[in-house]
């Protein structure tokens, strides 16, 4: 466990704690001494990548219910981090998300998030936990 | 949201006053530029100066002014992207479909 | 539940982790549109408090062993704002802790840190928890 | 810790470079002072012009120099604090004990 970050966040289900949780990942990265690359560059993905997963658990899988809360869980652990958002919707299969970039699609109003998400992290996994489903994304930091 | 509205010649100009255009306040946007589309307005620029942030609900509304745009035979001119919201313009391929100018000057201009 | 935000923070026992958590404290402060008054005073309060209280429990508590780990968590429940420092070790009585500030000790160099902790929150408790001890600090978003 | 040393007529000045100046760091600059103590020098002025962050562990070491120039029969100055650092130092009445300048200069001249 040595050196290991943990940063747990629960917010209520609402499009207006966005920011919030944007803004203590971009605070987070920025701080990162580990890692060498460019900080304001990470923090800026990580900031994406939250409010990307987090709009999909609001809209999607707690629809939009506002009593309900929203747990994300980030790790890191030596040179990984690791972004969890949990929802406890019905499910979906993340591999069965068309890819938005086809000519056909681009005047799509929707359908980006996962394929942002999927862009700037290294692995992105759905899959169930505690009862519910995880968004499991994953970048190493070398 | 924060939005202030400016006419210049057949343009109206949509200054986004607000750090984030994302999934909780893009919607404001997208009603303001309906609102516009309604009242017969059909070229706009959307200065996006003091945005620092946009995330795919954002890119959205904008698409979404692009195609009503185009509908009305009228033109959205995109201007003052800053790094993030410009890179997510190209990662999504979107900086394909949009005019996008340095700044609204150079959108009136053009 | 409802509008509660809860963010926990699990960091290595050591120094280098202050600005991180200071930081995240200090953005959170920032978003806090439920509070009225002045957020970047906010903001430099909790960062203050944050430092204070993590310092002490790496030097006081933990030892300076930088094995051990620190929990950190900040609960914001309507209009109150509470911070948890937790420890793992021999705790002490915060009762008898003096007032630096008489004339007498004014040069001295440490025993600043409850007192500024005190005074920049409504209230302040140190308590057995979870097998060791927390300092519980408060203050009213009104 | 980041720190730049000038002389200036009879005084160092030590620019404090670091956005925080608590428990991690703050021995670097205790460190230095007694450095320049031994060597000679016993009239300070420590340039807070970048500090926004002060904590108790900061304060003492600001402390200790205080202590160790008047043992020496010298003075530290203080200059340019920022706005949460002034404040700490008023909520422990420090600001009683320091000579405190608004600029490295006005510590020079004074
Ligand atoms: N957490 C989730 N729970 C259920 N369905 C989801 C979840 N996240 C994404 N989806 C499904 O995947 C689709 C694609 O998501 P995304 O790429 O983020 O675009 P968008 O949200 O704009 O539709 C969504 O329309 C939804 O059907
Ligand atoms: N978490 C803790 N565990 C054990 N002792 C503590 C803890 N926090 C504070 N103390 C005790 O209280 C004293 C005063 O703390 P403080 O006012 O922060 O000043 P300082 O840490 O500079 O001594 C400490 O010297 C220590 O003896």
């Amino acid at each position: 466990m040595k050196n290991d970050i943990v940063l747990e966040i629960t917010i209520p289900n609402q499009t207006c704690y966005l920011s919030l949780v944007g803004k203590i990942g971009e605070s987070m990265a920025k701080e990162l001494d580990r890692y060498d690359g460019d900080r304001e560059e990470l923090a800026s993905r990580i900031n994406t990548v939250l409010t990307e997963a987090l709009v999909n658990a609001i809209k999607h899988a707690n629809v939009t219910d506002p009593t309900k809360e929203i747990l994300v869980r980030i790790n890191i652990s030596g040179k990984e981090l690791a972004i969890r958002v949990f929802d406890n919707g019905q499910g979906f299969d993340l591999n069965r998300v068309p890819d938005p970039c086809f000519d056909s699609d681009i005047l799509n109003e929707n359908g980006r998030g996962l394929f942002i998400i999927r862009s700037l992290m290294d692995s992105v996994v759905y899959k169930k936990a505690n009862g519910g489903n995880v968004l499991e994304m994953k970048k190493s930091l070398r | 949201m924060n939005l202030k509205t400016e006419t210049s010649g057949g343009s109206v100009i949509v200054f986004v006053k607000e750090e984030r255009l994302d999934a909780h306040n893009s919607g404001d946007l997208k009603t303001e530029m309906n609102r516009l589309f309604e009242g017969g307005s059909i070229n706009l620029i959307i200065d996006l100066k003091e945005v620092r942030f946009i995330d795919s609900s954002g890119l959205g509304v904008l698409v979404s002014g692009f195609k009503n745009a185009s509908t009305r035979h009228g033109t959205i001119k995109l201007s003052a992207m800053q790094t993030q919201v410009k890179s997510m313009f190209e990662l999504t391929r979107l900086h394909r479909v949009f005019d996008i100018y340095a700044t609204v000057d150079d959108a009136l201009e053009s």
